[in-house]
């Protein structure tokens, strides 16, 4: 055999074997943790937010290959984006950036967007003030 | 890069001496079984032949006990369907092990569909039958008992003869699905008293598109496919000729093969399970240890605080071909049910591999793959919420209780929101 | 000797572009597709690659239409049944043509004993299905109407566009056998209006061991061989990898090459019919004239006051293959229910081969064939009571009446003591 | 292929083939034709017979290759043999003449022994002085 097959392409197999932003963030702002009770997968984000931005976003994963891409590509995603705007953030997103995952795989790209926001909403527990905005969905101002 | 294909309970190269028995088949004799001239007597002949390597193979009396489908799982939908229809007046219940492969435990789901009636008997954590509730599970209706040899998942072998006494005391017709066994554990249908018997050659080194089923004379069974006469009328279809021809040659290579093949691969067997024990902590076989009670080519493990699937996915890419959960329902996301049969913790059932055996596998290919797979469980448990949790005494072991931190399947359900199972 | 291959229908050679093809998928690229690993990768690719051949052959939308099985037979018992079964709530009525191929009859009974009820509906005396009988036959119980494209025994080309747009209207699905034309004949799903359409590729030189169905997405249908989830979870089993690569080729093959195909068979089905009529005497062709009602391949000959397998055996020591009455039932003693459907005399339908062409096939052959057939009927109606008997003018011909002596039939009534029929 | 696959074994075949006894025994003594309703197979055989045994029997068969090889073996076997003998006639004897027949084809035999057992009736309807004898299968002498 001569080429190399693989069960996702390219840009999953390689967000799989090199994830960016693998590990905790020191001092994380928030961090979710959520699980699929469907499939067992635990995803696991950690966000540092400064002056309203997500400045830094971390992720563990115990999953599938697809699990694992999809977190590794969520934190990509989400770097440097305003709480607002990551409070916006859909699966969709991760599934276009990863060029598509195989249907029965879609929930991953979902469990990452639920970590995410569950790190998010973490945050907003440790920061009432900022419930209010959030929820307009404006841009929230630090 | 090295490669080590480790999983031969999903498929097996076909020989040399095997293709070269096919070829003819396919632009010389090409004839179809069912006609009366040169081209279909030729076929007919060399079907005859098969037949008998396969008989042998089993020590089946005679070729007449034996039928040929399209693949195992074709052989296990004719031996239930096959008999229960055969056998309506009598009764319309069957009785089946837990652990039996998805092709028995659909079929038998599809029967219920339809007003048959079944027993489930259960295993011990060791993947072995109970036979007092066997015992007890047939009635004056039942009318096939289905018990496997060998577990295609955790590698248990049943005590067919055992369960054969029983069926036999019961008078009711027993239905053994050899598929994981057959070419690598002697298969004798008089010693197990079995009525029916199937088995695939693509697991020994014979070709995919043919399946195999031995019926004993006195067991009443109909066809499920209908159409033609052929294979005296218990299965239509035009015949894959060159696949049963070079299945019958699989057949007589393993039987003759069979002693070596089995020491071969217990030996491997044993230096792999010892050599990935002692190298990896938290980490389970699932069935019976290497031994008598065990098939020699099959190891399930369960590795603690990691996934599957990216053990699969991190093997594949160093050049080692591995299974991931049961190995014929590896697209579905649903763990085995034969790891649910046998009480695993749902959390080690998710880090579930298998590796299997073959005659091609060295001492070398082993050591590469234990240490590769060392490397492999650092890797994912690096990345895993759950190892990093277990380490702060959060969540405990399954495998080694520590005494600290929830269980696995606690946290799992804590953080879902819903139970893990 | 010459041999002529004249039992295209019973099955052909794999050409050598599908041999090569086939090659690597036994000892290579082994892998079973179901695996995750590089091994299943691999082959999964190669299957995908061949549902696109497929699916251009028939042109059908997408390669997620076609469905692989064992053969052309279970693909009409996964029509019939998987349709039946998974209609089962709308209602339990199908409707078939009277000459349909033994797997669909006999699925169809066995869904009979089951409490569906199924209408039968009748032929011309050419084979072609009453367009009128069939609208009336179409209840809003029906969940299913099956009619093949062409004929296996008598080549009659079914006028299936209007049977599609009688199906449209009365919103019943429609399922074409095209196991008898796919390869020798355009299939368009989209133009048949074909909620499924089955073939086989071992009929155009593909293998043995694979069989197609394609099914528009808008059609339900359950699977019938239970087990892991191949196929979208409507066929398990292990995938015959060789043979799915093989059949992809020989569609693609059998596309590029049809017109060539048909005009070379036309050709000598033409020359071979009229060398018959001229040379023999009492011979009659049943289905219609070769031309557009019939497909290029198939002759389907009654010779009066002989029978068919003598025929058959002396073509074959004369290095001619031919195959007698339905090629799929030769071995059991009936005769061909189609000839029954047509109402050919029982006298006429006993003393029938069937002839059938492909690309191998020259004008030398044919013409050898005529001279040699010539000379078996000389013989066998040498040593035939009837023949002397209808020269005596005891009995008459059926197929050029003289006006003298009592018919076949009612002479072997009167000695046998029973209605030949 | 080099080797020749033949339907039914090298007697049978031969018999087909090469069959004795074809045609008609001319001015008859007996003559036999029946008929096989499952298969639609006809027999006709045909007796000369001289002082109480069949000198000559010919056969016309319209039926398979196994029902033309059992009217020849049939024929075959019955030349010299007494009326009472040929009574006796078994088509089992046809059948091991033959080396055998497929299960599917040993009714071709029968039809050869009903045959033959008509042709005996026949004549034997034509020469009544004979019944009483041959119903006390003894050996009948003229
Ligand atoms: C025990 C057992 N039975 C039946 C089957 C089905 O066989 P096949 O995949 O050849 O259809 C399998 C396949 O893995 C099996 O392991
Ligand atoms: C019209 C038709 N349908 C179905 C079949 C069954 O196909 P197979 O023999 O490939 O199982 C045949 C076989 O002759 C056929 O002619």
């Amino acid at each position: 055999m001569s080429d190399t097959y693989t069960l996702y392409n390219q840009t999953v197999m390689d967000h799989f074997m090199n994830p960016r932003n693998m590990g905790d963030v020191k001092d994380a702002d928030g961090i979710g943790e959520v699980g699929a009770a469907a499939c067992g997968d635990i995803m696991k984000i950690s966000l540092k937010i400064k002056d309203g931005r997500i400045e830094d976003a971390r992720f563990k994963t115990f999953g599938c290959g697809s699990a694992i891409a999809s977190s590794s590509m969520a934190t990509e995603l989400i770097k440097g984006r305003t709480i607002a705007e990551a409070m916006n953030f859909s699966n969709q997103e991760v599934v276009d950036a990863l060029g598509g995952l195989p249907p029965v795989k879609i929930h991953c790209s979902v469990l990452a967007e639920e970590a995410l926001k569950a790190a998010l909403e973490d945050y907003v527990k440790k920061h009432p003030e900022l419930a209010a905005q959030i929820n307009k969905s404006e841009p929230v101002a630090v | 890069m090295r490669h080590v294909f480790l999983d031969h309970q999903s498929s097996t190269p076909v020989l040399p001496e095997v293709f070269d028995a096919m070829k003819p088949f396919f632009m010389e004799a090409f004839g179809n079984p069912s006609s009366l001239h040169q081209h279909g007597l030729r076929v007919r002949d060399a079907m005859k032949k098969a037949r008998q390597q396969m008989a042998a193979l089993i020590n089946a009396d005679s070729e007449e006990e034996i039928f040929f489908t399209s693949d195992g799982t074709e052989s296990s939908n004719l031996a239930i369907k096959g008999v229960a229809y055969a056998n309506e007046r009598k009764g319309k219940h069957l009785v089946v092990s837990a652990t039996e492969h998805p092709s028995v435990m659909q079929s038998v789901e599809f029967l219920e569909k339809q007003g048959w009636t079944c027993t489930r008997v259960s295993v011990d954590p060791e993947g072995l039958i109970n036979l007092e509730e066997l015992k007890a599970a047939i009635t004056p209706q039942t009318v096939l008992v289905a018990v496997h040899h060998v577990n295609h998942d955790i590698g248990t072998i049943e005590p067919i003869v055992e369960v054969g006494r029983i069926c036999a005391e019961k008078n009711v017709p027993l239905y053994v699905d050899c598929e994981a066994s057959a070419g690598w554990l002697p298969v004798d249908v008089k010693q197990f008293g079995a009525a029916l018997v199937s088995f695939s050659p693509h697991r020994f080194y014979g070709p995919k598109g043919v399946g195999v089923l031995y019926r004993n004379k006195k067991a009443r069974i109909v066809s499920i496919m209908h159409g033609g006469v052929q294979e005296g009328g218990r299965r239509a279809g035009t015949e894959n000729v060159p696949a049963i021809v070079g299945g019958g040659v699989a057949a007589e290579i393993a039987l003759r093969e069979m002693p070596t093949r089995i020491e071969h691969t217990a030996t491997l067997q044993k230096r792999l399970w010892d050599g990935l024990k002692t190298n990896i902590k938290f980490i389970k076989l699932n069935g019976p240890e290497p031994g008598p009670m065990r098939v020699s080519t099959n190891l399930n493990l369960s590795t603690e605080f990691i996934e599957g699937e990216g053990q699969l996915l991190l093997c594949d890419m160093s050049g080692i071909a591995v299974a991931s959960g049961s190995s014929c329902v590896s697209k579905s996301l649903k763990i085995s049910h034969v790891l649910g049969a046998i009480g695993l913790d749902h959390a080690l059932a998710q880090g579930n591999i298998i590796m299997s055996l073959g005659k091609g596998n060295t001492a070398d290919d082993i050591d590469y793959v234990v240490e590769a797979f060392g490397k492999i469980v650092v890797k994912l448990r690096g990345m895993s919420p759950m190892w990093d949790e277990f380490e702060r005494g959060v969540i405990d072991s399954v495998i080694n209780p520590t005494g600290r931190g929830k269980s696995f399947s606690q946290h799992a359900a804590d953080i879902s929101g819903k139970a893990a199972h």
